[in-house]
């Protein structure tokens, strides 16, 4: 259990360590966004359900922030790249590609 | 003695506050019933009050708990400020409408200001106290005086925290009285650590006390400001937060010569130079708050030469006279749409009796006999040179020769017409306007027999009025009732 | 090394204080003073391997070692306070913005 | 003693009396003035008929009340001034804006005054002196000058805080207010006495308008009422004398500062202090005759001669031997007198005329021949030529500076004298001599009960001036008290340190030279009159005639010569000018609508108390 | 009533998750779930019938592993994509069309689309989901969907309706 | 051993989060790096309760969990209102 | 110039602030961070519970009717030894929101920002809210003994509603109720507190048992008036927002 637990942690440490280099990687904020949600939220999920393996006692508490990582990380993710698509952020393009944007 | 009027000053008016909001249309008369309350509490407390009574919120004990100090000291701040603030309110009632509840809010945080006995419960009123300020002063014409005066007001207060914090890092306690013990027993000297939480209390007491240069709000923030706000700050803000002050350099300001020096210098040169920015300018507001400014440098710096009584005197016959003072300036200002000196030549022609509270307040201020400024001054002087201090007493004379001028000017002008050089004649007066006047008149009118009796009665009763502590002269006095 | 990072921060809310025009600004830097203030006082809490002040199942006794409680308290207050301080002097900023439309206090003239 | 007739009651008599006369005036003007007239009178008579309790000492409360016999003096010049000028505040209820305030701060300002002369302790003695100051500060302008009256309160604050001063001062040092004892005390100890003395004596010299103080009093005794500038310059600034003779003789300073300093090699005749007040005491003399040449306004002229005398006086009390001290007394007597009844004839003149502009006036000796002589007598005696009081107490004290060998002094008192012959010259001509303007054709004489005072007055200054011996008895009595040594006085002489002066004799060789003089005056020819604006150059009209007026600009060859001398006027108003610059530095500097400048100087305040405060 | 209800029960299971399962704080949510669920009813989207029992087997058996798995891929390719010192990218933002009418369903298809491979949903408006695709494959919105969100698309239509 | 690797991990992370945050060079992409460090921050909370076995920090990770949620929202909103 | 004045000045301040701190040679010190001995401080007895004279060790879970029943000991100080400063902070949010109420006045709707909420921000806002909503009335009700207490469950309330005004166009707090909320709680604090002089003796005295150290539903008034500062603090708080979401209407 506690091992199973470490493990968790460990590979949520790696991906949260994945998203935060994402971040800074990437070429344009969509990209970033893109990113940062998606290795964070594992990562979180992972970490924290690996201390709910260590500590079975607080596993409700951790689903519930789990839960609301799961919901908000997104809808987070989605304002901000909505927000930044309307104000007409720079997107990046790979070169020589064309394509028609939608509106 | 029933002790829980103590608390009941701050919970009261407290209570009808958070009570107003609920029930809107009742927001004047909870108002009016907490003003009342206090006034008749402090009664109580003045007409039981045989010793000094410390009285433990929550029932813990000092230094633990929270305690409010009743000592004649607070005693007399909570008698000076319930009655002028009852006086304040009623004259300039047409203001308060909206401001019910902040001005609810103002009479328990000043009395909690005199009453606390903990720093940082000090440093809670203070700030209540300054917010209710700053909401008070939004009914000025010109807004960005008031945002000045939150950033002084809040650097200040958070300089004056960062003090309170030191001293408790050096201390551990909050408790005034605690700490003042804590430092009497540590053998070794104390005034050279504490230049630095003493420096940073004094700064941020000085702001809403309005010390040069921590005042730069006041001018624009009181300049224009009706007969309620600018009276409120003058007087009931400027009582309390003296009062506070006074109590910290009396039982923590254990300071080191060079300290002692930078502290005179600031509160002498704050009473040098804002008399003289009073004599400079024209226009009636403007003048009193400079002398406003002045007086608390004055009350200030008696505080840190040990003579309480005599800053006592001081601050009661400055609060009183500025009440009566501002009131009427900013009534004239606001009735006549201006408050500039040369357009009002001759206003009291019509309105004697307001005139004669305005002489009598005015007269109080310089200082001069049969007026109880002058009482106050004699014991300031007398004080001083029992302390074997020379040429505060100077300073004192000489800066009051430029008070007068500026009094006498503000006087002459009132009372009389015509320009330079032509005789002054009763069908020159312009015709001004004075509203509301029955209840101002009324109240001004006590108020100054009250300031002459306080300065005539001395004379014919006590040989030793000049010499009296005011301190002792309330428990011997109101405690032998 | 916290307690020095305070004093910075309040250092850099004066300087802020001291060189901004903008309302805005200056409340932020107001905000940054108070920051620092509170992490100080936070800070002279602190009592080297001291437990959070909770008793829990697992700090279960009060002859435990724990940091001080009471500038913890006083923070809270501290905090508070500047949440309502803050609010006020936006409020403020708003209306002068209204008045004047700018939040440049050089700009909006008068001594 | 009785109450009923007691100095306490005089006091508290005079401001019931005000309180009455401010009630009274609300319902009829004139009966408020009249009791103006009646309490002044009666407070004379009652302190007349205290001169047998002199030395009684009684109290109100803790204020206590000692006749001396100095105060019994002064008390009574003073009811005698305030009562002789009474008579004119029926007239002027109506040109007075506030006629009941008028009433009511006269009365105050008297019961002040005679409360100052007769306290027993000095805060008592502050307490009535404060009190005239403020009474006579809301008077002023009701006059001319709303200005006047800051200035006027300003000098006086000086005077009175630094009295205040030294009063407190010996209290903590003494534990008393008593005069007698407080005095005596300090005269034992030199700082003690130093204190007294510069602090008395400020005050002395401010009240009394000795130079550099002077400034009030033109502006004044020149825009005040009236009617108050008589009492201004007749009476209330002889308080200075007051004060410094409380400074200088009855400390006794001159006892404790005996000094045998050296000064060009002599040893001085005074101590220093004393030298320092004769030497204001000179220069007062010259500025106020150079200043009184100048005036050109009738008013202010007989307020810069009251600077002058003051200075005769101030030097009269400093030598502080019994013939200067004693004739500083019998001069502030012959003063008080002579300026009061100048001023009244000035009232006299503005009452019938409206104006005190000499270039306006001319020829109301036709029209008002009995002001005129008022005049005439007041300023012989102001000159200081027989027969009139004045020449008694100028003789007086030139004995005196003669007798120490203070040829400078005495040469500044004899230009003074000179030159008061030129600037009294000037308004007899220029008022009641010369032409009638057509404007005051109709001009009558001053009504009755304006003549009663001015009338009385000059009897005075005649009587005092032929047998002055009247007076100076109980001045010598004084002097006696005081510890110095009594006048020498023999039936109808005077002996001076050189010399004798049967005034008497003097005063009838003078009336016989003057009866030739009015015979040589009725029997020779008239000049022929010419209308006073009958002025035209070359058919041009002159639309400025006063500038042309014979008395305009009098003696401005004489003037030129000290135009551009250092103006002390001048002085003060540069003062006055860099206090309100610094004022408003002030303002400007530490009160701004930018945020970062007062957080700036909060800055640097806080780092000068941490840096300051660790040294 | 029946949004009363289903409030009142999510409120207090959600308390139960945030203080833990015994009797006093059960009790303790079950008054506060009560009284809070008078007052926010109005401003919550907790609205299930009694369907709602086989909807959350089904949510939590068949949508969830599928949806983790899908994070999962979606991690290491993106894991790829960052490292990759190429950084294969193709970005851009397409509109993929949708059948679920149900407000919640879009939001979870929405969220689900955010949180699976290269895709980041930034809108839905009416029947469309506006994605960022990190790397657009296809150029019609059948193509995209099929690419994006069939899977879920047809899970979640078979729990929410 | 488990902390410390775990640790160092999220160490990394929010250092990568934290220079975005910084070197921006639009808002957006410092409201990026803020989210993502908010989230790696909360996941820290919940390891710090571990090392310190207090569940007490459980409750703080929530809350630091609502409030940075809240606030990429106001910065995102306000982003998108701003002229 | 203006900067380096600036910098110059603060530089000077930090100089005199840290040498008077951290480099002074005085016998009395500064005590540096965490260099303390709670002995010397009065937070001794906080942590003891003794300031009325208990000598017991107070144990978790055990210690009955200990003087503060509190397991979490900020707590204790806050709402029992300290509870006036926080009846003055209460009112400091009291007085400023009504401030800003009084700055921002007038007949106002809503201000809606340029384009309308994300669909998916309207639909997760929804959810969000609940959760968001007790947990807040959590923190406030376990003030005693979590780390939670009145100002952050009211804080967290207050965001809630933050939210619903970013996600949602329409939605506005009623501010009659948010006024009536604030003012209820406030005066039942001060009855609180009144209630203390009743039934204890003095101002914001406890006067219902302090139950056992650690479990819910302990800590007498402590969890009482930790509810109405939340509630409190939230409706305020609400209110400010309201006031700053919203704008004048013309006219
Ligand atoms: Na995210
Ligand atoms: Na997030």
């Amino acid at each position: 259990m506690i091992i199973a637990g470490n493990i968790l942690m460990v590979i949520g440490g790696v991906f949260l360590l994945l998203g935060g280099f994402g971040v800074l990687r990437m070429p344009d904020v969509f990209n970033r966004i893109q990113a940062g949600t998606k290795a964070t939220t594992l990562g979180a999920f992972s970490l924290i359900l690996g201390v709910g393996f260590v500590h079975p006692q607080w596993l409700l508490k951790l689903i519930l922030i789990i839960v609301f990582i799961a919901i908000t990380n997104p809808v987070g993710s989605s304002v901000l790249a909505r927000a930044a698509y309307k104000k007409g952020a720079y997107q990046y393009k790979k070169e020589g590609e064309e394509r028609s944007e939608v509106k | 003695m029933n002790t829980s009027f103590i608390i009941l000053l701050i919970a009261v008016p407290l209570g009808a506050a958070f009570l107003s909001v609920l029930v809107k249309k009742l927001g004047k008369y909870f108002l009016g019933a907490a003003i009342g309350f206090n006034l008749a509490a402090s009664g109580i407390l003045a007409y039981d009050y045989v010793s000094p009574v410390i009285y433990e919120i929550g029932g813990f004990k000092p230094p633990y708990g929270i305690s409010l100090v009743l000592d004649e000291y607070s005693l007399l701040g909570i008698l000076l400020l319930n009655v002028v603030f009852a006086l304040i309110a009623i004259m300039a009632c047409k203001y308060i409408k909206k401001y019910e509840v902040v001005l609810s809010v103002a009479l328990a945080a000043l009395n909690g200001v005199i009453l606390t006995g903990d720093l940082f419960n000090l440093f809670v009123f203070m700030e209540i106290s300054a917010i209710a300020a700053y909401i008070l002063t939004t009914m000025n014409k010109n807004i960005k005086y008031t945002f000045n005066y939150l950033v002084l007001g809040t650097l200040g207060s958070g300089l004056l925290l960062f003090g309170i914090a030191v001293i408790y890092n050096m201390f551990g306690s909050l408790n005034i009285m605690d700490i003042q013990n804590r430092m009497a027993i540590i053998s070794y000297p104390v005034a050279g650590a504490l230049v630095l939480p003493l420096a940073l209390i004094f700064t941020g007491l000085s702001v809403e006390a309005k010390l040069l240069p921590f005042s730069g709000w006041a001018r624009g923030v009181l300049k224009d400001s009706n007969s309620l706000v600018g009276t409120l700050i003058v007087s009931a803000f400027s009582a309390a937060v003296l009062l506070a002050f006074g109590r910290l350099i009396d039982s923590l300001f254990v300071m080191s010569d060079s300290l002692l020096i930078v502290f005179t210098v600031v509160t002498v040169g704050t009473l040098i130079l804002a008399e003289i920015a009073a004599f400079s300018k024209k226009n009636l507001r403007e003048i009193l708050l400079f002398s406003s400014i002045a007086q608390s440098g004055l009350v200030v710096a008696l505080f840190l030469q040990g003579l309480k009584s005599a800053a006592l005197l001081v601050l009661i016959n400055n609060v009183i006279s500025k009440m009566i003072l501002f009131t009427l300036a900013a009534k004239i200002g606001e009735d006549n749409g201006t408050d500039k000196l040369e357009d009002l030549k001759g206003v009291f022609l019509k309105n004697k009796v307001l005139g004669f509270g305005f002489t009598a307040a005015a007269m109080s201020l310089i200082g001069l006999p049969l007026f109880f400024g002058f009482i106050a001054k004699a014991n300031v002087l007398v004080s001083l040179f029992e302390a074997n201090n020379i040429w505060l007493p100077m300073v004192i004379l000489i800066v009051s020769v430029i008070e007068g001028a500026y009094v006498v000017r503000m006087l002459t002008t009132l009372w009389n017409t015509g320009e330079e050089g032509e005789l002054a004649k009763a069908e020159d007066a312009k015709q001004y306007k004075l509203t509301n006047k029955v209840r101002l008149t009324i109240i001004i009118t006590i108020a100054a027999i009250a300031i002459v009796a306080a300065g005539i009665l001395p004379l014919l009763q006590m040989n030793d009025w000049f010499n009296f502590d005011i301190l002792s002269f309330l428990t011997d006095g109101l405690g032998g009732v | 090394m916290i307690q020095y990072f305070s004093i910075v921060l309040m250092l850099v809310g004066i300087y802020g204080l001291l060189s901004q025009r903008n309302v805005i600004k200056l409340i932020a830097a107001l905000n940054i003073f108070e920051i620092g203030l509170n992490l100080f006082i936070v800070s002279i809490g602190f009592v080297k391997d001291g437990l959070v002040p909770i008793l829990t199942s697992n700090n279960e006794s009060s002859a435990m070692l724990y940091v001080d409680p009471l500038p913890h308290a006083l923070v809270l207050t501290s905090i508070v306070i500047g949440v309502g301080v803050t609010a006020l002097a936006l409020a403020l900023a708003k209306k002068m913005h209204d008045k004047y439309g700018t939040y440049d206090m050089d700009e909006m003239g008068g001594k | 003693m009785d109450f009923i007739l007691s100095v306490p009651a005089i006091v508290v008599g005079l401001f019931a009396a005000a309180v009455l006369a401010y009630l009274l005036t609300k319902a009829n003007k004139i009966l408020g003035a009249l009791i103006t007239v009646l309490g002044s009178g009666a407070a004379l008579a009652a302190m007349l008929m205290l001169k047998g309790d002199i030395n009684s000492v009684q109290s109100l409360g803790a204020l206590g009340f000692k006749l001396t016999d100095y105060g019994w003096f002064f008390s009574v010049l003073m009811l005698l001034i305030f009562f002789s000028v009474s008579f004119f505040n029926l007239y002027w209820m109506k040109k007075i804006i506030h006629p009941a305030a008028y009433n009511f701060l006269y009365l105050v300002a008297l019961a002040g005054t005679v409360g100052a002369f007769t306290a027993k302790d000095f805060i008592g003695l502050f307490i009535f002196w404060e009190t005239i100051v403020w009474a006579s500060m809301f008077i002023i302008p009701f006059g001319k000058s709303r200005n006047a009256s800051v200035v006027y309160y300003a000098f006086s604050a000086f005077g009175s805080l630094s009295m205040l001063f030294g009063i407190l001062y010996l209290y903590s040092k003494t534990g008393s207010f008593d005069i007698q004892y407080v005095l005596e005390q300090a005269s034992m100890n030199t700082t003690y006495a130093l204190v007294a003395f510069i602090t008395i004596g400020i005050a002395g010299l401010v009240k009394i308008g000795v130079f550099p103080f002077h400034l009030w009093l033109p502006k004044a005794h020149g825009n005040a009422p009236d009617t108050f500038s008589p009492i201004l310059s007749g009476g209330l600034v002889k308080a200075g004398g007051f004060a410094a003779f409380l400074a200088v003789i009855v400390m006794p300073s001159y006892k404790v500062f005996a000094s045998n300093a050296l000064f060009l090699g002599r040893e001085l005749a005074m101590p220093v202090p004393n030298y320092i007040l004769v030497f204001l005491g000179a220069v007062s003399i010259v500025v106020g005759t150079l200043m009184a040449i100048k005036s050109e306004d009738f008013k202010k002229l007989i307020a810069y001669s009251s600077v002058a005398n003051g200075g005769y006086i101030i030097i009269g009390i400093a030598i502080a031997d019994s013939l200067s001290v004693g004739g500083a007394f019998m001069h502030m007597f012959a003063h008080a007198l002579a300026s009061a009844a100048a001023f009244l004839s000035a009232a006299a003149v503005v009452h019938r005329t409206g104006t005190t502009k000499m270039s306006e006036l001319g020829g109301l000796i036709h029209r008002m021949p009995l002001t005129y002589l008022v005049y005439l007598i007041a300023i012989i005696s102001m000159a200081g030529i027989p027969p009139m009081s004045g020449f008694i107490s100028k003789w007086m004290l030139f004995q005196s500076m003669i007798g120490k060998g203070m040829v400078f002094t005495a040469a500044a008192a004899f230009f003074g004298s000179i030159g008061s012959f030129l600037y009294v010259f000037r308004p007899l001509s220029a008022v009641f001599l010369g032409q009638l303007s057509p404007k005051h054709e109709s001009v009558k004489e001053a009504p009755f009960l304006m003549q009663v005072p001015m009338i009385g007055l000059s009897l005075l200054t005649l009587l005092f001036g032929v047998f002055p011996n009247i007076v100076l008895r109980f001045i010598s009595d004084i002097l006696k008290t005081a510890g110095l040594d009594g006048l020498t006085l023999n039936g109808l002489v005077i002996s001076g340190t050189n010399g004798q002066l049967n005034p008497s004799l003097v005063s009838l060789i003078f009336g016989i030279g003057f009866f030739i003089a009015l015979i040589i005056f009725i029997i020779h020819p008239k000049s022929r009159k010419v209308d006073l604006m009958d002025t035209y150059t070359a058919s041009e009209f002159i639309y400025t005639p006063e500038l042309l007026h014979y008395s305009y600009a009098f003696y401005a060859p004489f003037e030129r010569l000290y135009e551009n001398a250092p103006s002390t006027e001048k002085w003060y108003a540069a003062l006055i000018k860099k206090i309100e610059e610094a004022g408003q530095l002030v303002s400007y500097t530490f009160f701004n609508n930018k945020p970062r400048i007062i957080v700036f100087w909060m800055v640097c305040a806080v780092i000068a108390l941490l840096w300051g405060g660790s040294l | 009533m029946k949004k009363g209800i289903s409030t009142f029960l999510a409120l207090w299971a959600i308390w139960i998750l945030i203080a833990g399962f015994n009797v006093t704080e059960i009790i303790l949510g079950g008054a506060v779930a009560l009284i809070l669920a008078f007052i926010v009813s109005k401003y919550v989207n907790y609205s299930f019938g009694f369907s709602i029992v086989l909807g959350a087997l089904k949510f939590v058996f068949v949508y969830i592993p599928v949806f983790i798995y899908k994070l999962v891929i979606a991690n290491l390719d993106m894991a790829y994509r960052v490292l990759s010192p190429k950084m294969p990218i193709n970005p851009g933002i397409v509109k993929v069309p949708t059948e679920i009418k149900n407000d919640f369903g879009k939001l979870v298809l929405a969220n689900s689309i955010t949180l699976t491979p290269g895709t980041l949903s930034l809108d839905v408006e009416d029947g469309h989901v506006l994605v960022h695709w990190v790397n657009v494959k296809g150029s019609t919105e059948e193509e995209y969907k099929k690419e994006i969100s069939k899977d879920f698309d047809k899970i979640l239509g078979g729990i929410i309706k | 051993m488990i902390n410390i690797i775990v640790f160092s991990l999220i160490g990394l992370g929010v250092l990568f989060a934290l220079i975005r945050l910084i070197a921006g060079p639009s808002s957006f992409d410092r409201v990026v790096g803020l989210d993502t460090l908010n989230i790696i921050i909360t996941a820290a909370i919940v390891m710090i309760a571990l090392v310190l076995e207090s569940s007490l920090y459980l409750d703080i990770a929530l809350a630091y969990a609502i409030l940075s949620f809240l606030e990429t929202v106001v910065f995102a909103r306000f982003l998108e209102g701003k002229q | 110039m203006k900067q380096i004045v600036s910098i110059l000045l603060v530089a000077a301040i930090g100089i005199l602030i840290f040498s008077a701190l951290y480099f002074s040679d005085e016998t009395l010190k500064f005590n540096e961070y965490g260099n303390v001995n709670l002995d010397d401080r009065v937070s001794e007895k906080y942590i003891d519970k003794s300031v009325n004279g208990n000598t017991e060790e107070i144990i978790f879970g055990e210690t009955q009717n200990a003087e503060s029943g509190s397991a979490n000991m900020v707590t204790s100080v806050v709402v029992n030894y300290r509870s006036f400063d926080t009846l003055g902070e209460v009112t400091v949010l009291f007085v400023s929101a009504l401030g800003v109420g009084l700055l921002l006045n007038g007949k106002r709707k809503r201000k809606n920002l340029k384009d309308a909420p994300n669909f998916i921000l309207k639909q997760g806002a929804r959810i969000i809210f609940g959760i968001m909503v007790v947990f807040g009335v959590y923190m406030f009700i376990h003030g005693h003994i979590t780390p939670g207490g009145g100002f952050p469950g009211g804080a967290i309330i207050a965001a809630s509603i933050l939210l619903l005004y970013l996600s949602d166009d329409e939605f506005r707090v009623k501010l009659s109720a948010a006024k009536a909320v604030e003012s209820t709680a406030g005066s039942l604090y001060v009855i609180v507190g009144l209630l203390g002089i009743v039934l204890a003796g003095y101002f914001l005295q406890n006067f219902l048992p302090t139950g056992t150290v650690g479990e819910v539903i302990s800590s007498g008034v402590i969890p009482i008036v930790y509810m109405l500062i939340g509630l409190k603090v939230g409706s305020e708080l609400s209110s400010v927002i309201d006031g700053f979401l919203t704008e004048e209407v013309e006219g």
